[in-house]
């Protein structure tokens, strides 16, 4: 089974799993992990006196199978904290929140807003990611699945979109804006809705991963992201991310057990 | 849920069987993947055989550069260069298509060889022959060569048929649904990857022994009348 | 027997890399005459024969067929210029060859192998051609052959297929290249008699290529013996096998014959 | 990033594939001669695993054996409560080994059948065992008629380690996703890795032809 | 020479599916003794050699070498039983067998083809198989060529190592299938020569099946002549050459002899 708390501080090492999402975690080309899980995590791991941690960059849909297989110890990916999730994995106490958004191409030819333009229009197009949330939207908003284009990876976002082979990419509003950022022949939606399903808006809370059974290491990341948040850097961390102040705030709005026990 | 098919948890057996119509539509993929990529290969490969075969070094040579290229390089590695690299020159397949052109392209390096060999083992009796009753070239061609070479042919590139549906699977990394795909898929969202891969091994194991009976069948069949087959 | 040459070699030269295999030729043979080539292993024989059915190309000097250039043709100076494809074409029809190996085509029956060049390059009608064909494997003892593939008949009877599939473009020059070298003992037989029967009957001309001494002699009308790309003795049968004048032929024979 | 900076990260990966070729290739190699001679065994249950092997590795596709091992074999193994979860350099090596073992078992196969019966005939007149006979005869005879299929079966290996990327393995292909992940320069990025790993396969064909050299001085020895 | 038969046939019948070829043959050869046998193809003759050597089984009689049963072997209750491997590898270690295609091992050096059954299967050192092997070379007249592959001799010379080989396993019995028939003529005399050697100066004993009748005259003691599966005729070389009792004999002797 996965690393104990003892053995991780112990070896003073533990593996770290992102899933290559700017901003919410990504490995640079030098190896070097950045994002906002990331740079909470090493904060969080200076408290806990670990000193070396071993990044692990893999795919979003691979996040907890690894962490199942023992791949690695702990996903700081700002996967977000769903029931579905909770029966696989632990979860933290949310370190980040964050809405929707949609990346286009340039100039939004298709005129598309909202998640709920693909249950309307049964024309149009909508790449995922494999494994992500924006799938489960989707299926509740109506959408054709046979309208949906599963990428294995953020990144391929830019050209699925960019040539049309999808007509937008739902993600988070950071990871679009992010991606529009690198390249011209993308954008953000502009004027988005934020989905609605049952009744409310979307909104997501983000969260440490473990493995199901490492309470222990889940709880004592849980007290050191609560000494961390009290911190101004850590606010600091996810503004240097793009992230705004009302997601800031929004993280302490929710607690892992509710967002666990929700529906 | 996938394609409207819902899963059934409660056991495995349960959830084999409650998949299988997804598994099938990712299969029929597969099967189409298998026979456009076989006719691109089939195609582009008899297009390098005779640039091979041109007299001139100025063709043959860079032919048979090209051919090695693609031969040792991974399938995987240029179904990424054709999907991501051809869109920055205006050229958009659709996915299924980049896949299936990647595959036909990657075993016409392989095809290749065998219309060669095919074609070399029709002696230069037979051509000489031909041409002492006055064939034309492209006679000989059509009615002495390749009528002799097509028994040689059809059982080396029934094998390939084999293997270019065992590379299907490669296709998923530019989101072809094909089998191995949708059961990544079911496997990403049950969180279960036993049943929907293990399902996708036994039915490859199917399909392979019935193609390669089928490809042996073909053989059987095939009139060969005494040409001497090695 | 027409005196005037139908196959006329001037001064050829035939190269293979660095080997001359053909040097500065002179060789006629009259129409209908029946001329066998004899000599060493590599002299140059089967050469001779590729080169008249085009298959080999010359290096210098000048070979006719019916009084008219094979390997070249008159340009618009009236000047001599490599021939064309088409001038090789046309010129093929007069030529049909035997092979040693015989060389059918196996993917077809016995039937198609003799009407296909007909059909394909004569344009005749395949009910024309099958006729044809049927006497053809009449005149060769195959009559009830025609529907087999030939890897179904003896060696023998596949030579007599060859045979007959040259006659059936009405050659008037027929060339034979060790016709039974390649046969079993028990069934070169037969295929000398159909040949000596076509020698008999027709009045091809024909130009053999053959170590069957008894054959030479029975069958020709004069034997030719090759030496290094040359001919170095020529004359009737009988004068050659009974009384050569040269050392070298004497020698020929007497290996040959024991 | 300029392009010239692809560079340390791409040979990193390179790195990677090449020890994964190289593991792969011999570990392959020992489970062809295994499986090939197990398949010619007079022991049914031998010969019956053999088979098996070969059957089901050259029946399914290398990318689901992959797959297999790294997503499905770990949940099998806590359903019988044996822990099977294997790293993925692990799982990579082996889904690569057997894979290109149960391949190469034939070509062993093959070429054993074709040592001629004459050659076990002297073994046994000189009073060897069938044991002794296969491994100072048969099999030294039969390395240097399986070594151009085992060129062409190493760099086919070359290249199916590409796949392992798809397991979060940091190989060349690895490598060159994330950097383009990183700059969405696909045209740099994938031109340079078609190049590398055409230069490997170059550099790996050249390796296999100087040990098919080697292997069969025997048969070019000159008088 | 001892008189105690060394290999005794006893009602040995073998059979290739439908085919007998041993009927019921009886047969022995004497300590010591060099016997010859000669017979038309398909008589019988390498069946014997190959029966004694362990590479065919039989189907009906006993063999027996050095006075106990080859392919049989005392059971518990004293009846015989089919052999076991190991009984078989046992009773091998007498027998020592010179093919007709030699059979040496293509990738081994013709000293190493020498020793390698000594160090295997006798467990010598490399070193004492070394100096035997040198010897051995020395007598067949190879001493210089130790180091070359197999593929590098004459056929000749090939066949000399083949015999060094059967003899570095000091077997007490020699088998001899057609030694010289896949040698070119000129080839055959060394390789007679060193056979001829052994039969004088070594109390072998030589079982040996050849066309040359020459040499069967000469070496040795006793000449079989075999005929469908059976001993038709047997005797001294110049009883059976010069005055042969059957019609059969006669008939072959001639036929090789013309
Ligand atoms: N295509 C070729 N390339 C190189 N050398 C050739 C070729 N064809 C024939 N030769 C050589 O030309 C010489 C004459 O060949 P040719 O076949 O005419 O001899 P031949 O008199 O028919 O002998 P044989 O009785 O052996 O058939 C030989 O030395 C032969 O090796
Ligand atoms: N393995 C086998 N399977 C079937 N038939 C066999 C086999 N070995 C030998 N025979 C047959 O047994 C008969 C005797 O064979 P054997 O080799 O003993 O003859 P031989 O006297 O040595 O003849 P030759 O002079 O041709 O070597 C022959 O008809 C042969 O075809
Ligand atoms: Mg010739
Ligand atoms: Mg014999």
């Amino acid at each position: 089974s996965a690393a104990s708390l003892a053995q991780i501080q112990e070896q003073g090492s533990i593996r770290i799993a992102v899933a290559n999402e700017i901003p919410y975690g990504y490995v640079d080309p030098t190896g070097a992990a950045l994002g906002a899980g990331p740079d909470v995590a090493k904060a969080i791991m200076e408290k806990l006196g670990v000193e070396n941690i071993e990044w692990v960059s893999t795919n979003f849909s691979s996040l907890i199978p690894g962490l199942q297989a023992d791949r690695f110890d702990m996903v700081a990916a700002e996967m977000a904290i769903l029931p579905d999730r909770c029966q696989q994995v632990l979860f933290s106490e949310p370190n980040t929140s964050y809405g929707e958004g949609l990346l286009v191409a340039a100039g939004n030819p298709k005129d598309i807003h909202a998640y709920s333009d693909f249950a309307d229009n049964p024309e149009l197009r909508v790449a995922i990611m494999a494994g992500a949330d924006q799938l489960e939207m989707m299926q509740k908003l109506g959408v054709d699945e046979a309208n949906l284009v599963t990428i294995a990876a953020n990144a391929d976002a830019i050209s699925t979109v960019a040539t049309g082979r999808a007509d937008a990419y739902a993600a988070t509003s950071l990871t679009a804006s992010g991606l529009a950022d690198q390249n011209d022949g993308v954008e953000v939606a502009s004027e988005f809705t934020d989905p609605v399903i049952d009744g409310a808006e979307v909104r997501s809370w983000g969260g440490f991963t473990f493995a199901s059974g490492n309470e222990e290491l889940r709880d004592a990341v849980n007290e050191a992201l609560a000494e961390v948040k009290a911190t101004p850097e850590w606010a600091e961390i996810l503004t240097g991310y793009g992230f705004t102040q009302s997601d800031v705030d929004g993280s302490a709005q929710r607690t892992t057990e509710e967002l666990c026990a929700a529906q | 849920m996938l394609f409207g098919y819902e899963w059934d948890l409660s056991s495995p057996l349960a959830f084999a069987i409650s998949i299988l119509p997804i598994l099938w539509i990712g299969l029929t993929v597969t099967i189409q993947a298998t026979v456009l990529g076989f006719l691109v290969a089939l195609g582009l490969g008899l297009v390098w055989a005779v640039l091979k075969a041109a007299p001139s070094r100025l063709i043959s040579w860079p032919a048979k550069v090209i051919t090695e290229f693609i031969r040792d390089t991974p399938l995987i590695v240029q179904l990424f260069f054709l999907y991501y690299v051809l869109p920055e020159y205006g050229i958009v397949l659709p996915a299924f298509l980049t896949g299936a052109l990647g595959l036909g392209i990657q075993y016409s390096a392989y095809t290749s060889e065998v219309y060669r060999a095919g074609i070399e083992a029709v002696g230069p009796d037979q051509r000489e022959a031909a041409r002492a009753l006055n064939f034309t070239p492209a006679h000989t061609f059509t009615h002495v060569v390749v009528p002799q070479a097509i028994p040689r042919i059809v059982p080396s590139m029934g094998n390939y048929l084999v293997s270019i549906m065992k590379d299907v699977p490669v296709l998923s990394v530019v989101t072809v649904l094909e089998v191995l795909n949708v059961a990544k898929i079911v496997g990403d969202r049950t969180f279960s990857y036993l049943v929907p891969l293990t399902m996708v091994g036994a039915l490859y194991l199917i399909m392979t022994l019935v193609a390669s009976a089928g490809v042996r069948l073909l053989d059987t069949w095939l009139p060969k009348q005494g040409i001497p087959l090695k | 027997m027409n005196d005037e040459p139908i196959i006329k070699f001037d001064k050829v030269i035939k190269r293979f890399g660095d080997l001359t295999v053909l040097r500065e030729l002179d060789f006629t043979v009259k129409k209908g005459e029946k001329v066998s080539i004899i000599g060493p292993s590599g002299s140059g024989k089967s050469t001779v024969l590729r080169i008249l059915m085009t298959l080999e190309g010359i290096d210098g000097g000048i070979v006719s067929v019916g009084g008219e250039p094979l390997w070249h043709e008159k340009g618009a100076d009236g000047a001599l210029v490599p021939a064309s494809e088409a001038h090789l074409h046309k010129m093929r029809a007069q030529l049909g060859m035997v092979f040693q190996q015989f060389n059918l085509f196996p993917h077809m029956t016995v039937l198609r192998n003799i009407t296909e060049a007909p059909v394909k390059v004569l344009g005749l009608s395949r009910k024309e051609a099958r006729e044809r064909g049927e006497e053809l494997l009449e005149l060769v003892g195959l009559a009830d052959q025609a529907g087999k593939y030939p890897h179904q008949l003896s060696g023998g009877q596949q030579q007599r297929v060859g045979i007959a599939r040259a006659l059936a473009m009405r050659p008037s020059i027929l060339l034979f290249d060790e016709p039974t070298s390649a046969l079993d003992p028990e069934l070169v037989g037969e295929v000398l008699n159909v040949i000596g029967k076509l020698a008999e009957e027709h009045d091809l001309t024909m130009l053999l290529v053959t170590h069957e001494m008894r054959f030479a002699r029975e069958v020709s009308d004069r034997v030719c013996f090759f030496d290094q790309g040359r001919i170095r003795e020529e004359g009737s049968p009988e004068e050659l096998f009974t009384d050569p004048s040269e050392e070298r032929t004497r020698e020929f024979l007497q290996a040959i014959l024991d | 990033m300029h392009w010239t900076e692809y560079f340390g990260p791409l040979m990193e990966g390179a790195w990677v594939t090449i020890q994964l070729t190289a593991y792969s290739t011999v570990f392959g190699a020992i489970l062809a001669f295994g499986a090939g001679i197990g398949k010619l065994s007079s022991n049914l249950a031998i010969r019956a695993i053999s088979i098996a092997y070969i059957e089901v590795f050259r029946g399914t596709s290398l990318l689901v054996q992959l797959f297999w091992l790294y997503f499905a074999l770990p949940l099998a193994g806590m359903a019988i409560g044996i822990d099977l979860r294997l790293p993925p350099v692990v799982a990579g090596v082996l889904a690569l080994s057997l894979n290109i073992g149960a391949y190469g078992a034939e070509v062993v196969r093959g070429a054993i059948a074709a040592v001629h019966k004459d050659q076990h005939e002297a073994g046994r007149a000189l009073n060897f065992t069938p044991r002794q006979t296969l491994r100072t005869i048969t099999i030294p005879q039969a390395i240097p008629e399986m070594m151009p299929s085992f060129g062409n079966l190493a760099v086919q290996n070359l290249k199916d380690t590409a796949l392992v990327s798809l397991i979060s393995l940091g190989d060349l292909t690895f490598r060159a996703e994330q950097i383009r992940n990183f700059t969405q320069d696909s045209t740099t990025i994938y031109s340079m890795l078609l190049v590398t790993y055409f230069g490997m396969a170059l550099v790996l064909t050249a390796m296999m032809r100087t040990l098919e050299a080697y292997v069969s001085r025997w048969r070019t020895a000159r008088s």
